[in-house]
């Protein structure tokens, strides 16, 4: 059974300089009141692994905001126009990388492959510097997995022994996140009973979780 | 008619029945509106649903289920959510039937530049490289040239999207077919001329006998 | 929407010869109305893709036992004796793969990866003329996609979009296979109305599933 | 007591309380019957379950739920249903804490083999590859020897699981370690000398002062 933490108690958990893998899309499915807990604490340097850096004021706009964050790992930057002033500043570095490969990238951390070989970015600026391997003569692109020291996560509800289910276009990165850092927080909408969640329901086993934040005051 | 309308009205014929089709942000997602009453197609939004719907009635909004640009969407009976990594090995993974992207860029070996503008505008390419690496029919919606300068070209000058001949580019003045030969000019707007296609266009178009107008009802 | 069609007319679908990969785990988990009438279609010379053959008299175990299968890609074959005298005698070929390298190389045809970078294998037969990779000076095998024909699927219950959903241990290589046939037949246990299944409880999205059995007699 | 008592006994207390453990069948199986009662874990079936139980009551067994050996079990409340390609990323990714499996031999580098005599036994290697070279902690429970003959060896003779030492190795005689520096005894039957396990033991053993009794209760 989970002990349910507050949100700045996560954020505590969450050294300066760690790299974290924050679910969502556009700030859907990101959990926002460990998002407020990081900026309150004041974080720095923090790399930030994420489909897109949201917009100001939402989601990851607010870590980028207040100065949290030093690198971005993502597919896209481009409705937050700080995160693309903060790269011109050279305050934040950018890795941009084609949607599909980061998921598989952070899923290769977290199922223990090697790497991805993808078709994808080929002759593009994202081959550069990365290595191919040809495979029954076809070319395909080495792409390395990126794991995380913190995974944070935001669900529609978990029970007590941390089984997560996700709602509708919510679950984005989410579940695959759960897969590949050392520590797994997870912010759900609900908290329920065990029983509740159906086995089958189960998108992410609780044995992945390491805490869940507590229900919202 | 617009020239946005145009495009969309034509791209329209090219989606079927039973077809699983992505549709861009911004002119590409017009296509929905222009579907003939017969098609019955799911679109997936790659955030994370297939069988996306309109927009919902005021108030009911679910802030769990927008689109890949954010906006607010439903879903259709019949529907299935789906994580990041479901939604680009569909994807990448030549399940998707058919995507239809905005270009600013398409060249006489048929590739596509649409996600950066060096030194001026690096959003970050999102999908858009797994999108034209992985999809069945990738079809490219634009209006034929940027104030007056050519867009398609015989080579692209901004960086790829994907080494991969993209299927048809529909602009509003007419259909073109990338072809190993090069680009074929298949139809015209009715109220264009071939002669203005070719001054319109920075790739030389090989014609198989007469170009048909496009069908835009 | 679909059609549900016979176990019969599944079984005429599949020409002798055909790579099958079949849902199931020691029969739990498999279609067995398909497999029977594959049985009575006398269907010959299959290559089957699947965790075992189960035993003599259940699942695969009756397509072993009718000499309907020429070649095995399986991870385990030891509850079957049969496999494994057909495998001594020669008549069936078997190709071992370690069960987590096997449904990563079904996923790796489903999503368009290039191959599957494991340390699975390494120092073992499994080895045995496959080539390596080397990432940050560790050691991975490249184990290659397996595609099949046809993805034959056991499934709790679809909808009329062919939506399905799983149970408990009877998911197993379902999901993942669905992703990687060039033509998928799913035997659901229940067929209900579209809208039944919620989106969140989609395991396989229709848009994979070509034909659903229909309902039991 | 049995020797296969013994060893279940002594592995049980290997089994800490939060750990997702994987028992093999057979030998390994008979550990779940003697954890000590505060010892709370979920046991994962590789089949697709996570929170196995025992076997469910007479008549009331699902078909759809059973164990990597096919036999009828239950799901305890707050299980997870798994497919195998969830299953394998935890196992491969390192989410697995601890797998107990048997063996058919185990050498001074600490390399097991368990999967097939050449030319006698072939049943395929299941999961236990993807166990060994995934798992956390990798303990391996069997018969210090077979009919007189040594089990544990200078090097195996029987083809290799993985080219990973394994983390303990417990039979009815000893606990063993296997470390850099080769096999360490560290506990033995208490009715069992140090000359005993040395005499059936085939590879050297290192011993740090006294041997201290295994822990059976």
């Amino acid at each position: 059974m989970k002990h349910a933490c507050k949100p700045e108690q996560a954020a505590e958990m969450i050294p300066d300089g760690s790299v974290v893998l924050i679910g969502g899309f556009m700030a859907v499915g990101t959990p926002e009141r460990i998002m407020d807990a990081l900026v309150a604490r004041g974080a720095r340097n923090l790399t930030v692994v994420a489909n897109d850096t949201a917009m100001p004021g939402k989601g990851i706009g607010k870590l980028i905001s207040a100065g949290a964050v030093s690198r971005v790992i993502a597919s896209h930057i481009g409705l937050n126009p700080e995160t693309q002033q903060k790269m011109i500043s050279g305050e934040i570095e950018v890795e941009l990388v084609p949607q599909g490969t980061l998921v598989e990238r952070i899923r290769a951390a977290g199922v223990g492959l090697g790497g991805v070989l993808t078709k994808t970015g080929l002759g593009t600026p994202v081959e550069d510097g990365k290595p191919t391997v040809e495979i029954n003569g076809e070319t395909f692109l080495l792409e390395t997995p990126i794991r995380g020291d913190f995974a944070l996560l935001a669900a529609r509800q978990a029970d007590y022994v941390g089984n997560l289910e996700y709602s509708l276009t919510a679950h984005n990165f989410n579940p695959i996140m759960a897969l590949a850092a050392e520590t797994v927080i997870a912010e759900p909408q609900l908290i329920v009973p065990v029983g509740v969640i159906s086995p089958d329901s189960v998108k992410t086993p609780g044995v992945l979780v390491d805490h869940l934040i507590e229900r919202a005051a | 008619m617009e020239a946005k309308e145009i495009i969309a009205r034509r791209v329209a014929h090219e989606v079927k029945t039973d077809m699983l089709v992505n549709l861009g942000i911004g002119l590409p997602s017009l296509v929905a509106n222009y579907l003939p009453k017969d098609v019955h197609v799911f679109f997936q939004a790659e955030n994370g649903v297939i069988g996306l719907g309109a927009r919902p009635p005021e108030g009911m909004e679910d802030p769990d289920l927008t689109d890949a640009g954010g906006g607010f969407v439903t879903a259709l009976p019949g529907a299935a959510s789906i994580d990041s990594a479901m939604s680009f090995g569909l994807i990448r993974g030549g399940h998707l039937d058919m995507t239809v992207l905005g270009g600013l860029q398409v060249d006489a070996r048929g590739y596509l530049a649409n996600w950066m503008i060096p030194g001026k505008m690096v959003p970050g390419m999102g999908g858009a490289m797994d999108l034209v690496a992985g999809a069945k029919k990738v079809v490219i919606a634009m209006v034929h040239t940027a104030k007056g300068a050519h867009k398609i070209l015989p080579e692209c000058t901004l960086p790829l999207t994907a080494q991969r001949r993209v299927s048809l580019i529909v602009t509003e003045m007419a259909v073109i077919e990338p072809t190993e030969a090069g680009l074929v000019l298949k139809e015209r707007h009715p109220d264009v001329s071939v002669d203005e296609v070719i001054a319109a266009t920075g790739a030389s178009l090989i014609m198989h006998g007469d170009v048909p107008p496009m069908q835009l009802t």
